[in-house]
């Protein structure tokens, strides 16, 4: 069956409210891990308290999603580094999702 | 007067730094020792706490409160002189400038320590109650009453925020157990102290290597104010030493304080209650430019004034 | 040429009877991330223990992927957090998968 | 009789984490910590081994592989009168009870030496026994001869573990190397113990506190189950130590030790060869309730106990 | 707006020398994650100096995809541990990448 | 002569490795305790640096370094011998033999404090000096004039590699601050050297044990180069000592160092500079057979017939 992954990619610091928000906006679940990188808010690493990056990932179906992104691009675009990126996912039990 | 060689792994840490050497450590290390210099300093302050009147106590660290207030809005005056510089951008760097740096008063005691002077041990309690203020003062700036997010989740943000959990959790810890409860774990908290202080400085040495090339891409006021504040910070944290009638150890210690910027407690604060303010520039101008220089420039510089003038110095 | 990506999350625990048993089943490789996250089965973080999640990616053919999606599902769906997803990757050297 | 700082730590982890402060420990942290711990139980064990004759320490370390069994089979027993638990949470639980913790003996530990009060160096040598037999029971118990995966990778699982390991290779690296031997390697293993023990409860309190939600979701007989196991480990504890002919410190860590339960074998363990048990449950009530319980309340409530009854007592 | 996410896993010691080459050729943006795993050349796990992988991902345009992946190809796929792969993803923002 | 307790953490190590043991030690605590111990020897080279005449050092360690080129010339023609090894894999090994192992070092320093030998300290500063040259040696050998990306990137990897930078930056700061003032730091750095590095063998045996395995697969002949290389190294190292007229504690350790090989800086600089040479063959070679050789049996066996043939030794 068809979802949606949905990856996001943004400072550390926002993992709480992150989380907060993606569970509100119908998120079953969600998996971080710890990454740095560069973009156009320059290098992002850890090392130093919350200087790096979470990586996030969101298994949803297609609504779930649109609802994160734009209650993500309506708040946090401005001022974070942030990026999204959505793709199709075949899963094995849909209504886990 | 020699150089303290915990100054010398902040240099070794800035030379590899800009040498790009293949040098980083970890960031579990980095917590670790931020974690263990927090607890040991807080415990310092409580232990010497109990031995000072509490009316007494109360007075003084009200003052210092007062005095972070004082220096954030010191450097927001300072701060709103060049146009280019946004609101939100002015407060957020005045409230890391009236808040502390707990790496730069460690290097400012253990160069009381290499100088062979005594300080008011109690003055560690000074730190907690600096780092808290400022902040607060900061986002008021930047937002009059409306921090992003509310009050709420903000009080969250600062008062829960790693460094003034663990200070004064190391406080109460020191408060309550006292010097002889303490023995049992003083080889890690307080014997390898200075260790885990070079090591500490090493690390912040890369970290701010890292920052220097941001320092360009900020331009010349910024820098400029970098190292003009901490002088300003400095003659406030001496003024109130003054007032206060502290020792000529503590007025280092306090003086330094007024220098120094915060760099743990007052970016991640900021962040979140003033995220349109570029965290890149107070994190550039307190790390790469206060820090340094107040390690390697300032304390000395402020020991040689304040001996010079302070009533109780035999200079 | 297209091959298949398949993404593990699971219990940091089962990290060596996973390897095992992809391996056995076709697969030439694998890469693993640590991660943590939320899900039905509730918050599961690092910190202490293997108390973490484990993200295992392994890019195969369909078959594998379909072999190894079908023995998670028989013998650990049931008792472990786990969660998987497929993907349509686009690899350069098909004969290594 | 004041408090042990080391339980200030604990309480600290414990406060911070359930105000959701903003402190994590990251994993590489408490993994060295836990490996500095068993590594140093385990050695000071080996090294008070040499000192006791051969014949008479494996009789007493049969004695103490019967009494983790006991202890499983009573928690086994206690839990059975749940109608709500299933067999393999019940057999998993008690694996877990009957297994020891220990964070929690050495914190027993740093009582003794805080009270003053001598014991044999040697029973850390029962930690090794104890952590392994119940955790087979409790496969038994679950899955009757067959668990999950085979015994021979069962073994592996159990044997080759984390806390198994280190803990019989420090005694192994105590018994040959002696006291003498590792005069070396003492400010680290040895004098640091007590902070690196601190910083290690530290952590365990925060991970108790995110844990204390779960609570909740158990329900009342498995918390019940958790305060009350812990008592009725410490007098099968007693009574064993009592038999042994131990010392009144010998008897307070070894009522300790069968007053606690495992968080890091058992579970590792359980998790492979039992997995439809509900790991949750059995983490819950050993990390976040015996756990907290014995370290606050039980160990100096044993002690006091023991104080009055215990024939060699001053008391 | 459909955009291609390159994703990278290699050896740990070409970090500056890929990051390098990967902004060279166009690409506005990377993140890594640090990861372990197995393939053609053995075990890589991290735990001693720089023994580990890194998990490269580049959101970028199809062009700059197929100049990285042929740069990669040329230079390093003889002689380190590497694999790549390609996949579509829709972003939000499609002229930052 | 009894075993000296680091070696049995290596054992452990080894044996929880090869058991396949659930025990491994985060990157980040292998990070810090490599940077700890590179930055102590590098310490201790440079506060024993100050006593020594500047001529003589200079001499001394122009020495070292032709030592560290002749090591690998050797290393290299032994390795050519063999026709199935191409030509880039011998350089490469040649350069991995020709430099030396810190860890190898400092098990040596440990075995003459073991033994009460003393010894002249600033033969640390020898380590620095071995590191380099036969990796520059091994590029030419492998690419001739022309390494993999240009001698200038080449140059940032092997100069401002972690290894050379913790040491020369250890021993700068030894030199600048002296005994007197590291004093501060030395319950970290000195008085728990011996713990870390008992962790540290730890970790080295659990990597060296993973790295068994790949022994067969590299066929007999690196695996006879990696036990009879080390011979060689030591008596190059031996060699070596006798005409710059050094103690039998000093001779030890240079021939410990012609006789270990690198780890750390070699594999990251040739998998830069000539990525064709398989890593896997040199580090097995050096890691898996040279390092647990010299570690077990190696340095008890120089150390043995060093006395029985030295100068100034009493036996
Ligand atoms: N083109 C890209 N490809 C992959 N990751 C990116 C890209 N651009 C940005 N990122 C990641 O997203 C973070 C925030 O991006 P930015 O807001 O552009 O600074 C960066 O630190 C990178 O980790
Ligand atoms: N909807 C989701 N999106 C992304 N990751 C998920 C999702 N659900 C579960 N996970 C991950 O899979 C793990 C196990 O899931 P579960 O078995 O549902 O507890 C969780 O700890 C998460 O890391
Ligand atoms: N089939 C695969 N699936 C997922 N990851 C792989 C696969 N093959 C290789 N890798 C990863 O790519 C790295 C280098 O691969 P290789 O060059 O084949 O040794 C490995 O260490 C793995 O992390
Ligand atoms: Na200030
Ligand atoms: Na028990
Ligand atoms: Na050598």
């Amino acid at each position: 069956m068809q979802r949606k992954l949905l990856t996001i990619i943004t400072e550390a610091s926002l993992e709480r409210r992150l989380i907060a928000g993606i569970k509100q906006r119908g998120a079953h679940g969600y998996t971080i891990t710890e990454a740095y990188g560069e973009g156009s808010r320059g290098v992002r690493e850890s090392g130093f308290e919350k200087a790096g990056n979470i990586r996030v990932e969101v298994v949803c179906d297609a609504a779930v999603a649109e609802r994160i992104a734009s209650w993500l691009r309506e708040h946090y675009y401005r001022d974070y580094a942030m990026i999204l990126f959505l793709q199709d996912v075949e899963v094995l039990r849909p209504e886990k999702f | 007067m020699s150089l303290d060689p915990v100054i010398l792994f902040f240099l070794l840490g800035l030379g590899a730094g800009a040498l790009k050497a293949d040098l980083r450590l970890p960031s579990a290390v980095y917590e670790l020792l931020s974690v263990l210099l927090l607890l040991s300093i807080g415990m310092k302050g409580g232990m010497a706490m109990s031995g000072v009147p509490a009316g007494e106590l109360v007075v003084q660290l009200a003052a210092v409160a007062v005095m972070g207030l004082v220096t954030g809005v010191v450097a927001y005056g300072l701060l709103r002189l060049s146009r280019g510089l946004a609101r939100s951008d002015a407060a957020s760097i005045a409230a890391h400038y009236g808040s502390v740096s707990v790496g730069t008063y460690a290097v400012a005691v253990a160069f009381l320590a290499h100088v062979g002077v005594s300080f008011e041990e109690y003055v560690a309690a000074f730190v907690v109650v600096l780092e808290v203020p400022a902040i607060l003062l900061g986002i008021v700036l930047a937002r009059g009453a409306r921090p992003e997010g509310g009050w709420r989740a903000l009080a969250g943000e600062v008062f829960l925020g790693k460094s003034v959990v663990l200070l004064l959790g190391g406080l109460l810890i020191g408060l309550i157990a006292g010097p002889v409860g303490l023995e049992g774990i003083s080889p890690l908290f307080f014997d390898a102290f200075k260790g885990i202080l070079a090591l500490f400085l090493l690390e912040m040495g890369l970290v701010a290597a890292t920052q220097l090339g941001a320092i360009r891409r900020h331009g010349v006021f910024v820098l400029a104010f970098a190292l003009v504040m901490p002088l300003v910070g400095a003659i406030i944290g001496a003024g109130f030493a003054f007032v206060m009638g502290l020792s000529l150890g503590g007025a280092l210690l306090l003086t330094t304080l007024g220098a120094s910027a915060s760099y743990i407690a007052a970016p991640a604060a900021m962040r979140m209650a003033v995220p349109e303010a570029n965290p890149g520039l107070s994190l550039t101008a307190s790390l790469a430019v206060t820090f340094p220089f107040n390690v390697l420039v300032g304390i000395p510089l402020y020991f040689r004034i304040l001996q010079a003038v302070w009533p109780d110095a035999g200079g």
